[in-house]
């Protein structure tokens, strides 16, 4: 048996037009080896408490992150994406975090512009050393991405309202 | 239909032969099989790939596909596909060996590499009715001894009086003391077969079938006694999704196995 | 009993038209974007029946989905639950509306495909469940060349009903199949208030039919004779035109994928974590990677033999294999096409250039 | 604008001097008064060759396919044609001692209609950068200041669920045949990123979130690169406004670090092929 695809979501994630009660969101954190990562480990290990809706993956450097990492995750099931990188100037490689956050702010933009709000792709610069500010930004993230609810790509009801 | 992987051989670095049982009982007795014929293996996650079953039914309550990382989804089957996991199968599909025909003929194996496979089924088929046939001569090439796939069962066969057994690599090596050269060569100036009365059953890499043939042809077979499988990408196995066209023939129907007379009729696209 | 051809004017069509779309389900060309294709319609004004500009994709997709789900599953730790998909809106009785000539047609021809060896149950349902309304052309179009080709254009009867617009506004309504009668008969009947020849007969209407046809065929700028190119086709499998003709093909898959006789698929599987969907989606031979294998041989890694396979699968092969050409002269290819490679030139091209030599 | 007989003079000549094994340029497409591509072997041929302000396709596009590799080539680029050879050439695609361009000063395509097209009247370049040859008057405009696309400029105004009910239907209507891919001459990767045959990446279906992802990538990828030749528009057999992806990116590219002009320089490689220090930082937290 095989139906007309219309929406592929559907089929992967159940359809819930509204947030259910115990929705919790899923977002996709996208970590440069060297800060984020390490700040990430920190947090742990300093105890701090954060979210567990954030789901990481490690990269070697926020230049890495192509743009469709963000959209293919959107896709699927995040309802919201992080991605984080050494500050300014920090860089293992040097530049690295310069080139991504040209590309950031277009991808942001476009993003934007047909039709996703502005809080579901988040960008952070956290270090090594910034453990608080980790988790302090993750809480942040799942606070917008919470106050937005679920996201269900090209579902009419319930695009961002 | 799902299976259960019963055990995996790693034959070659990147061949592993997949034994494998339905996960229902009883679907073995309805799963019936021609050597020649292939199976739709379906990893889920990665996808389908079209794979000839290895084994013959003679041999019951199992079979065997041989699978050489070429691909995305082979490529996932040797990272994950182990012992005890559960793989889709459809199948099985194709044509299959003219088994009345070579009845009462010499019969002339030539495999290459993975093109062995397809033989397999067909050998045993043959080693298990061994009365209805003369001759029977295997030639089998291989880049290096160690692309050699069913070695174990490659020395049972040399151990059976029976059989003629010819192997061959491409290049020399310390250890490997019989002939080198590829098979073509091998085979005019080693096998040197009997024309008469001789069904040549050959597969391989696109290439080798190629030279293969013509080296038959020049030996003086006749085409119609050349026995092939093609390989051609396939999604559906049904005739549908058009992929394995050549000329208006379905090499998933109406193939994979071709006599030479066959693909002469085809439009030369190989 | 048959039901008998009806005549009505415009207003008479309307009221046809509103009471099909109250009766079923309706697909009927909408226009986006500056141009038309088949989706589901509820009002009369959301649609155009009767454009006479050609849609996009044929009515293909509705029988034979851009994407569908083969099969879901499940992978858990206890083992692999494999479903199928459950929703099914195949038991839907559907009408469509506005279906050219030509889109009816390709039907006739996928049945071949569809209905040997192993039976697409799917698209044998969708097929049993399709009312096909289609309205005659009144003008051929530029790459139109329906009537070059191995069928009878005029008394064809892959549609159900057929809609011909006659001289002084009249319009005749004629069921061509069984199916097509019961759903006349079946329908809402307010509409025939507006007949407008009760006394007619039937000779007389069909006379009239056939005028429009012998304009309709007058207008036709392409002609050929499908015969004489299923011939030399079939005798010029290496020659060097193909090369010239698919010069400046750029590869994409447009062609294939708006044809209406088209059906090659390709088999994807998708999947999250551990849940996963595998669908059926068009392909084409025009793609470079369609017969890539996985040890890295291709049989058609060059444009001019993906163009000869595409052009001698069209009107040779299918032709070998099911009798009929696998093509309908809807030129729909021709209008996608980035570069306007039209498959009647390089047919008739390919099959002059290659008996001069 | 018309230079069909010197197009046609200067192909002949190049021929006949051997110069060329190719030309590709433009001819009459036999049923209307528009204009395909044509790619020309030998000097009989070449009285096929026009150009006229029906020209439109961006001939840069036949560069990456088998008919032109190893090849010399001459062929015919506008302005906006001109910027992707640069590209093209920027990144190592094509070898210009390989090359004969015919550049053309040019004053604007029409589309179907006769209308002249959007790109053309806001165009900047109408002089062919790279060129062998120039044919006609070097309007040499100069860089003129940086207009916001009058149709990005609506959208933009509209509150996000419009613009996401309009993009919807764009995705919707996409039937994923690739037509935008193959028509542009900067996605020349052998195998597409959208292609990728691994299942978690791997966008196979055609489906409307499936449309989102390849366009919304494909545009990401040509940020800072397109040229905006429209070449994708016009292979779109379903007319999807792709311009749109390809404009806001332009302009956010303009406002945020002043580069709006790809290709213009030669081995100038894009916006996202460079930075400063001074771009904004204030999204980021």
């Amino acid at each position: 048996m095989e139906t007309e695809v219309k929406d592929q979501l559907v089929s992967i994630e159940k359809p819930q037009l509204i947030a259910p009660p115990n929705w919790e969101p899923v977002i996709m954190g996208i970590l440069c080896n060297w800060c984020s990562y390490a700040g990430s480990d920190l947090t742990g290990t300093s105890r701090i408490q954060y979210p567990p809706n954030i789901r990481i993956i490690r990269v070697p450097c926020s230049s890495r992150v192509d743009p469709w990492f963000l959209i293919k995750s959107l896709q699927t099931t995040a309802d919201g994406v992080l991605v984080s990188g050494c500050h300014p100037g920090d860089c293992h490689y040097i530049s690295g975090n310069y080139y991504a956050r040209r590309r950031f702010l277009v991808t942001k933009k476009l993003l934007n512009f047909v039709g996703f709000h502005e809080d579901r792709i988040q960008f952070s610069w956290v270090s090594a050393a910034e453990g608080p500010k980790f988790a302090k930004v993750v809480n942040k993230v799942t606070e917008d991405i919470k106050k937005l609810g679920p996201l269900h790509l090209y579902k009419k009801e319930n695009f961002e309202k | 239909m799902l299976c259960k992987v019963d055990k995996v051989i790693q034959e070659t670095p990147d061949i592993r032969t997949y034994r494998l049982k339905f996960r229902e009982e009883g679907m073995m007795e309805k799963f019936t099989y021609l050597p020649g014929q292939f199976v739709e293996f379906s990893l889920l996650g990665s996808g389908e790939c079209t794979f000839c079953i290895a084994s013959s039914a003679t041999r019951l309550g199992y079979f065997d596909c041989s699978i050489k990382k070429a691909g995305v989804v082979t490529a996932d089957m040797h990272l994950s596909l182990e012992e005890g996991d559960e793989v889709g199968i459809r199948g099985p599909f194709g044509n299959w060996f003219p088994l009345e025909e070579l009845k009462g003929k010499n019969l002339l194996f030539i495999g290459g590499g993975i093109g062995l496979a397809p033989l397999r089924s067909l050998i045993q088929y043959c080693i298990d009715n061994r009365n209805d046939y003369k001759d029977f001569t295997i030639l089998y090439g291989a880049r290096t001894s160690d692309g050699m796939c069913y070695k174990d069962e490659i020395r049972e066969w040399q151990d059976n009086k029976s059989l003629k057994v010819v192997l061959t690599i491409d290049q020399p090596e310390e250890t490997w003391t019989t002939n080198v050269g590829v098979v073509p060569k091998i085979l005019e100036e080693v096998v040197m077969p009997v024309i008469e009365n001789t069904k040549v059953i050959t597969c391989g890499p696109p290439i080798m079938i190629k030279y293969t043939i013509q080296s038959l042809v020049k030996l003086g077979f006749a085409d119609k006694d050349i026995i092939t499988t093609l390989e051609m990408k396939m999604q559906c196995g049904l005739g549908k999704c058009g992929r394995c066209n050549i000329g208006s023939t379905y090499v998933c129907k109406d193939g994979p196995v071709f006599t030479n007379e066959q693909l002469k009729s085809l439009p030369d696209e190989f | 009993m048959s039901v008998e051809t009806f005549v009505t004017d415009k207003a008479g069509l309307h009221k046809f038209y509103e009471a099909v779309m109250a009766s079923r389900e309706t697909y009927a060309p909408v226009e986006k974007f500056g141009k038309f294709d088949f989706k589901r319609v509820t009002r009369l004004t959301e649609c155009d029946p009767e454009s006479p500009i050609a849609t996009t994709q044929s009515i293909k997709p509705l029988f034979f989905p851009r994407s569908a789900k083969v099969m879901k599953y499940l992978a858990t730790s206890a083992g692999t639950e494999v479903s199928e998909v459950d929703e099914d809106p195949l038991a839907v009785k559907r009408v469509i509306l506005g279906a050219k000539h030509c889109d009816a047609r390709s039907l006739q021809v996928l049945d071949k495909v569809y209905n040997w060896d192993y039976i697409d149950t799917d698209y044998q349902k969708r097929r049993e469940n399709t009312v096909i309304i289609s309205t005659r052309c009144d003008q051929a179009g530029t790459h139109c060349f329906c009537t070059s080709l191995d069928y009878d254009v005029e008394n064809l009867d892959a549609m159900d009903v057929v809609i011909v617009n006659g001289a002084d506004g009249k319009i005749y309504i004629k069921a061509r199949t069984p199916k097509g009668e019961n759903f006349l008969t079946e329908l809402n009947t307010e509409y025939r208030i507006l007949n407008i020849e009760s006394q007619m007969s039937e000779e007389d209407k069909y006379g009239e039919m056939k005028k429009q046809y012998e304009s309709f065929t007058g207008s036709f700028r392409l002609k050929m004779d499908y015969k004489e190119v299923n011939a030399k086709l079939s005798k010029i499998f290496d020659t060097p035109e193909f090369e010239n003709v698919s010069g400046n093909c750029v590869s994409c898959n447009t062609c294939a994928f708006v044809c209406p006789t088209c059906h090659c698929f390709k088999i994807s599987d998708e999947k999250v974590k551990d849940t996963g969907v595998r669908y059926k989606s068009y392909d084409s031979c025009n793609n470079g990677y369609f017969t890539l294998m996985a040890g890295g041989h291709n049989p058609r890694p060059v444009k001019y033999r993906r163009w000869r396979q595409r052009a001698m699968h069209k009107f040779v092969y299918y032709k070998e294999r099911f009798g009929e050409n696998l093509c309908v002269g809807c030129g729909k290819c021709t209008i996608a096409c980035p570069v306007n490679i039209s498959i009647f030139e390089v047919v008739n091209q390919v099959s002059s250039a290659a008996m001069q030599e | 604008m018309n230079y069909t007989k010197q197009i046609q003079e200067i192909a002949a000549k190049l021929f006949a001097e051997g110069k060329i094994d190719v030309f590709v340029g433009y001819r009459m497409n036999g049923f209307d008064d528009n204009q395909v591509p044509v790619l020309i072997t030998g000097p009989q041929e070449v009285s096929r060759l026009v150009f006229t302000d029906k020209s439109v396709f961006n001939l840069v596009n036949y560069l990456k396919t088998d008919h032109t590799r190893r090849k010399r080539v001459g062929l015919v680029v506008k302005g906006c044609d001109s910027r992707s050879l640069n590209l093209m050439l920027t990144e190592s695609q094509v070898k210009r001692e390989n090359l004969y361009v015919v550049g053309i000063c040019c004053e604007g395509v029409v589309d179907d209609a006769g209308r002249k097209m959007q790109n053309c009247t806001e165009c900047m370049v109408p002089d062919a950068v790279v060129s062998d040859e120039l044919l006609g008057t070097p309007s040499n405009i100069g860089l003129q200041p940086y207009a916001v696309n009058p149709d990005i400029a609506v959208l933009a105004e509209k509150p996000l669920p419009e613009r996401a009910a309009y993009f919807e239907e764009v995705f919707e209507n996409c039937i994923r045949c690739n037509a935008c891919r193959h028509s542009c001459p900067l996605c020349y990767c052998a195998k597409c990123c959208i292609d990728q045959e691994t299942a978690t990446l791997y966008n196979g279906a055609n489906t409307t979130s499936g449309a989102f992802h390849a366009l919304m990538t494909w545009s990401l990828h040509l940020a800072g690169r397109c040229v905006d030749c429209r070449n994708c528009e016009k292979a779109c057999p379903s007319h999807l406004p792709l311009h749109l992806l390809h404009k806001q990116n332009e302009s956010v590219i303009y406002e945020n670090f002043q580069e709006h002009l790809a290709g213009v320089i030669p081995g100038d490689r894009g916006a996202f092929y460079k930075y400063s220090m001074q771009d904004p930082d204030d999204f980021i937290m």
